[in-house]
């Protein structure tokens, strides 16, 4: 595909949103809701500058970081307890009991258990991102190929070979479909690690523009959260590519967008 | 409510959006004894934890009133949001060695004063808002440096761990955890918010410009209504702390011994103008509130 | 027959009993460490004392209210996201150009916190239920919608040209071929989005007020009422296990075909 | 009725093209049976899925009664090469079957006698209600092929469809693929390895080169149109025509082999 | 070497249990070369899974060089008969045949030169940078036989390695099999349904009966060592061999048909 047709297609949909709300949001006077240009504006004077290094900058620290565990974390779990029934039924009630904690209960708990640190922000964006990976990972364990799995055994192919040369390419697809759905978890766990004991940080930011009625600026924040996940969801695609070029080969995925 | 008698059919709904603390018995003393009623107005009462959904709710007019601390009111005026206050609501005791609002320090800290602080990590709930003003004010009154301490936002409910477990090493806190922090051994340096003023109005009862000249006659129905309600809850502390136990869940021992905060009728207008111009100083809004306008 | 029923029953019966098994483990810890001052137990009260709490809960009809208001919204929730989700996964899934043409969109959406939107859902819905339902639908959605594509692009090459050179249209492959293919992926989805949209519905009670747990959280939190607040917090994963188990079930009777769960029946 | 036009197929990969097959060309008659023989890797599969619409030709036309196959036409069954993955292991054997009638909108009894039917004659009217991974291989492919039986397409496209089968149930199969086709009129290009069935079955055998592929011969077969195992196989004019299809697979194969090779290693640089 | 003791394998399924295997007895010599031959359905792959480890037995034991076969016993290779699942579709032809060995820890020299080899053996060393879902379906086969061949094993099962690959090429990968049996000395046992190329191929033809099953028939292949596919295809004593088993085959698909059908009835109730 040429790239003016990709960048067409990056483009076209947003824009037409863009014009739709903004012929919606014309006349409005309404306090809460943004208009476009005005967002536009804010964005630029809100983020560029010293904001970015002091807020934005640590706070991506932050989530690389959550997200490089929470990954690492589901993965490996996942291979443990989907290969290992007996770990499954012993592990499963509790992380599903974790699971449903509301993240503004579990801060505190955080806090108390870890500190107010960075660590435990980082715990934060962890408790939230792992569990797409994770489940998908034990899912996809749970159903690798028979004929493959004997072809492995009957080969001798065990322990770490077997992880790395069968299990893991296997449930890549679907590890790859958690990872995806972790982008965007952490990004939003990050936020929410910032609404307690903290002082700075982008959802921190967000919160105090929320709190203190600076409307254009917190809606200018949520679109910032927006083009993060955007660069995070691009960089994972080149990634997905390379990882899943098999597997798009095999299911007769053409990718060109 | 939907079962309401026949002849209640020419009361005027109205629903007040609040914070289920201490602050706002008055408001369920009032629907207990009838003020609302007596005015003409169904009164419902909607709890939330904060700004985020009450403003928004008076703002669309789903509320026709709401509660919320007197900062933050100042930043929405200063945000050109049109709200309108229009009542008081709560006040500092009067007392500097009593008060429902704390900066609570560890038993064992060698901070003794706010002077003490410098350098050093305190939490708010909520930066840039009452809490930090009237501290960074006192501090600097007592001739500390209140830029030169960190503050960063810890919920009320969690802030008397944070200091037990040297997290920070300063904690405003409001009532019950005022009380549970001296139980628990923790040391008050300071009212805050009597230290900033003895009889500082810390929260106020807002409308939106929209309600205020849609209904003309509801604005006064419900002053009048707060009005009696400020001061019987004024006047009966042990009604006053009946009620919270029915809308809160602060234990029963607790509650007997937490300081009331007092029940104002009129702002405090030196106060709310000095708080005002602390807030200005400190950054919190760009402009002081015009207080003439600002209050009802 | 009977023999093998109770073949059948001997491993869930110990599979139950490791479940149990790791849950009793989990509060023996949690005893142990306010008991051995590992931290404060005005901050983090023993097991026993938070489930002697909730044991109280158990008896009250007021508790069992707000379970129902809070199920009642995660239940609302989760369907209204799941059938949008479905609906539109499968429509963008099985459209290329669509696809193409909603990936920006859907990437730059998904990270943007429920919780942020609450000033906005007040404003548009008020305090009622319908403002706690579109966080719960926002955050939920997304869930079910991405492991629907991935899903959708698990089907099998030459079972989808089988499924077409037999003249199956575009409408009967979604219901023969995709759909089924997409299923083990749609679980997961769900699962997930069970999770997410229980944690939405009680945040948005909590930070709303409007009546469920999280509203009683929010109080119990607010009043100092330490032991009260883990015991909701702990009825909160309860549900959650329930709801996980719930979902197992229905996994097992429509996945009985797929290698994860025969293969968990067979050898 | 079916008529290929000058059929090529190259495959995009990365790291170069694959030209699986280069110019073919040939027809089929309304009611033919013709089987395709080929050299491993020669494009029959290739062919099969340009022919049934299911994949788009580099270049070059495929017509079937007169109008361009642009997507999988009505009326026309393939049993697939690689039958594991072509049945779908979500529904039952009966509901594979079932299922492109019922896409169809056949009335339910006449449905079910065709499937019944169709799995009776292929030996699997004892597992209606087990699951295609239950089977063996040979019993998997057996579904696939009673799919398309019951289907009764005007065209069939099968694709090695006896490769997991044993000797005697082979047999049986080819008689009832030469049932079919007599009864029912049914159009057949049929792909094997098997040079004595593609003899035994066909009205015409064609031979495909190595890659990349053309038409290496087109034989008429003039064996009696009633054909039995034991009879017919023992025909002097059957060893002869078998001799020759086997011959000409053997030059098929040594032929443009060096060719293939240097044309791929070309392609992969 | 190889013993095979009262084997019994029945499947657990909802619904009833199927008795894919009744009681097997056989033995292999090492260094034998036995076919196996059987009905559509009569357990072969069953029986091979059981074998090498890969599936317990239901009652009955294996034994390998005396000891009991729980496990997949190393030295041992299989070629299934799902071919096109056994391969990993990650990897590379080249990795898929080399990644047992690198298992193994075979020096990287070494290795290169088994697969290189291998590949060379079974016509394929001209796409070793293809995937296998880039192949035509008697090239992935081929993939798997070079993946076994290159990992030289003790044992070789092998499930109907060469259903999917052109006449010429078979006869080719016959005498490749023939080839390494004699020069490694490898035991094998090798399931087809070519009735020919069980004579052709074994030292003895093992014939199982229909399912539920048991040994029906243990046949020596008295022919000559030294094979080719032109002479040894022409002896008398080869056409006898070949339709005695045909004549077996033929009994064991008719024979206990009905038995079966009411087995399996039963069960299924
Ligand atoms: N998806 C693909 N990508 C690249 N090359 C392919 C693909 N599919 C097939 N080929 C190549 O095309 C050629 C023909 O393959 P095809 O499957 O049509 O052969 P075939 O005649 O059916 O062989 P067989 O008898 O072994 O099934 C082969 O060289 C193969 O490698
Ligand atoms: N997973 C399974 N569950 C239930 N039944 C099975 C399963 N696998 C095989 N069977 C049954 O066991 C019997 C033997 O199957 P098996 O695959 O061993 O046959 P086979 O001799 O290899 O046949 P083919 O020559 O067709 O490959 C069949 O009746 C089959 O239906
Ligand atoms: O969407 N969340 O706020 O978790
Ligand atoms: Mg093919
Ligand atoms: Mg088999």
């Amino acid at each position: 595909m040429s790239p003016l047709k990709r960048i067409a297609y990056f483009v076209s949909l947003p824009i037409l949103l863009i014009i739709v709300w903004w012929a919606l949001s014309f006349g409005s006077t309404n306090f809460f809701v943004p208009k476009p240009i005005e967002l536009a504006q804010t964005l630029w004077s809100t983020w560029i500058g010293d904001r970015f290094f002091d807020d934005v900058l640590p706070s991506l620290g932050r989530l690389t970081v959550g997200l490089f565990f929470a990954i690492a974390l589901g993965i490996v779990l996942g291979l443990l307890i989907g290969s290992t029934r007996w770990l499954r039924n012993l592990l499963e009630p509790l992380l599903e009991f974790f699971r449903a904690i509301p993240p503004p209960v579990l801060v505190p708990l955080l806090m108390l258990l870890i500190g107010i640190n960075d660590g435990m922000k980082v715990a934060v964006i962890i408790s939230g991102a792992i569990w797409p990976v994770l489940l998908n990972t034990v899912e996809g364990v749970r159903a690798v190929d028979s004929v493959l799995n004997d072809s492995c055994r009957s080969y001798g192919i065990a322990g770490f070979a077997r992880i790395r040369y069968f299990v893991l390419p296997a449930v890549s697809p679907q590890i790859m479909a958690g990872v995806r759905q972790s982008l965007s978890i952490g990004l939003i766990l990050m936020v929410i690690s910032e609404m307690f004991a903290s002082s700075s940080g982008l959802g921190f930011t967000i919160v105090q523009f929320q709190r203190n009625f600076a409307i254009p600026e917190m809606w200018s924040g949520i679109v910032v959260l927006g083009l993060i996940g955007l660069g995070l969801a691009l960089i994972f695609q080149f990634v997905e590519r390379r990882v899943l070029h098999w597997y798009h080969g095999l299911k007769e995925i053409t990718h060109d967008s | 409510d939907t079962s309401a008698p026949a002849g209640s059919d020419a009361l005027t709904p109205v629903t007040v959006g609040v914070i289920p603390i201490a602050d706002t018995a008055p408001l369920y003393l009032g629907l207990d004894q009838g003020f609302f009623e007596d005015e003409g107005l169904d009164l419902t009462i909607e709890t939330a934890t904060g700004g985020a959904a009450i403003v928004p709710a008076v703002v669309s007019g789903d509320y026709q009133f709401g509660f919320s601390n007197l900062v933050s009111l100042m930043v929405a005026n200063d945000k050109g949001l049109p709200l309108k206050v229009v009542n008081s609501a709560v006040a500092s005791t009067g007392d500097v060695d009593s008060d429902f609002g704390a900066v609570i320090v560890k038993g064992d800290s060698p901070v003794e004063t706010l002077a003490d602080l410098d350098g050093k990590t305190v939490s708010g709930n909520s930066l840039n808002n009452i809490v930090d003003t009237v501290m960074r004010a006192s501090i600097d009154r007592l001739g500390g440096d209140s830029s030169s301490i960190s503050f960063v936002e810890i919920p009320f409910p969690d802030a008397s761990a944070a200091v037990e477990n040297g997290q920070v090493d300063a904690a405003f806190v409001v009532e019950p955890f005022v009380t549970a922090a001296i139980e628990s051994g923790q040391r008050v340096i300071s009212y805050g918010y009597a230290d900033f003023d003895l009889n500082l109005d810390v929260a106020a009862y807002f409308s939106s410009a929209a309600t205020v000249e849609g209904d003309t006659e509801l604005v006064p129905k419900f002053q009048a209504a707060m009005k009696k309600s400020l001061e019987y809850a004024e006047a009966n502390p042990d009604a006053v702390r009946a009620i919270i136990a029915t809308y809160t869940k602060t234990p029963p021992e607790v509650l007997a011994k937490i300081v009331l905060p007092k029940f104002p009728t009129e702002f405090n207008v030196d106060a709310v103008t000095a708080l005002g111009e602390a807030a200005l100083k400190y950054g919190v809004v760009e402009t002081a509130p015009d207080v003439s306008t600002f209050l009802p | 027959m009977r023999k093998q029923r109770s073949a059948a029953a001997g491993p869930k019966a110990k599979a139950l009993g490791l479940g149990i098994g790791g849950i009793i483990l989990f509060f023996l810890i949690w005893e142990a460490a306010p008991r051995l001052g590992l931290v404060s137990d005005r901050y983090l009260p023993p097991a026993s004392e938070v489930l002697a709490r909730l044991g109280q809960y158990l008896t009250e009809a007021a508790f069992w209210n707000d379970v129902a208001d809070t199920m009642m919204s995660w239940a609302l929730g989760l369907a209204i996201a799941t059938v949008a989700a479905i609906v539109v996964g499968l429509i963008i899934g099985s459209s290329r150009f669509l696809r193409r043409a909603t990936h920006t969109t859907i990437e730059f959406l998904r990270p943007i916190p429920s919780v942020a939107l609450i000033p906005l859902a007040v404003l548009i819905f008020g305090t009622s239920i319908e403002s706690t339902l579109l966080l719960v639908v926002y955050a939920s959605f997304w869930q079910v919608l991405l492991q629907l594509l991935y899903g959708i692009a698990d089907v099998d090459a030459v079972a989808n040209d089988t499924a077409k050179s037999y003249g199956l249209g575009r409408l009967a492959r979604v219901r023969y071929v995709i759909w089924p293919t997409a299923l083990p992926y749609l679980m997961t989805g769900l699962r997930l989005a069970a999770a997410v949209a229980l944690i939405l519905a009680i945040t948005a009670e909590l930070i709303i007020g409007t009546p469920g747990l999280g509203k009683q959280i929010a109080l119990t939190q607010a009043g100092g009422a330490i032991s009260s607040m883990y015991a909701l917090v702990l009825a909160t994963g309860m549900i959650g296990v329930l709801i996980n188990l719930a979902a197992r079930i229905i996994e097992k009777r429509v996945l009985s075909w797929h290698p994860s769960v025969r293969g968990e029946v067979v050898l | 009725m079916l008529s290929v036009r000058g059929l090529q197929k190259i495959y995009k990969v990365p790291g170069g093209d694959v030209e699986a097959v280069r110019d073919l060309t040939f027809d089929l008659a309304e009611g033919e049976l013709v089987c395709l023989v080929g050299p491993s890797g020669s494009g029959k599969t290739t062919l099969l899925k340009c022919i049934s619409g299911l994949m788009e030709q580099t270049s070059g036309t495929v017509e079937l009664n007169g109008s361009k196959v642009t997507g999988p036409p009505k009326s026309m069954a393939v049993v697939f090469q690689e039958y594991g993955r072509s049945l779908f292991p979500w529904m039952t054997v009966r509901a594979n079957v079932e299922l492109p009638l019922k896409n169809q909108k056949v009335p339910k009894a006449e449905r079910a006698a065709l499937v019944d039917a169709a799995l009776k004659s292929v030996g699997l009217d004892h597992v209606p209600k087990s699951y295609p991974w239950q089977l063996s291989g040979g019993m998997q492919q057996r579904v696939a092929i009673a799919r398309a039986v019951a289907y009764r397409p005007q065209v069939l496209l099968m694709d090695e469809p006896f490769a997991a089968v044993d000797a005697q149930t082979r047999a049986d199969l080819e008689d009832l693929i030469r049932t079919i086709w007599k009864q029912l009129g049914v159009t057949i290009l049929f792909v094997t390895h098997d040079i004595d069935e593609s003899v035994y079955l066909g009205e015409r055998v064609i031979v495909l080169s190595s890659s990349p592929t053309v038409v290496q011969e087109d034989l008429k077969i003039d064996l009696p149109a009633e054909r039995d195992q034991l009879n017919t196989r023992a025909l002097p004019r059957f060893m002869e025509l078998r001799s020759h299809v086997y011959a000409e697979i053997q030059r098929a194969k040594l032929g443009p082999v060096t060719e293939q090779i240097t044309a791929q290693r070309r392609a992969a640089q």
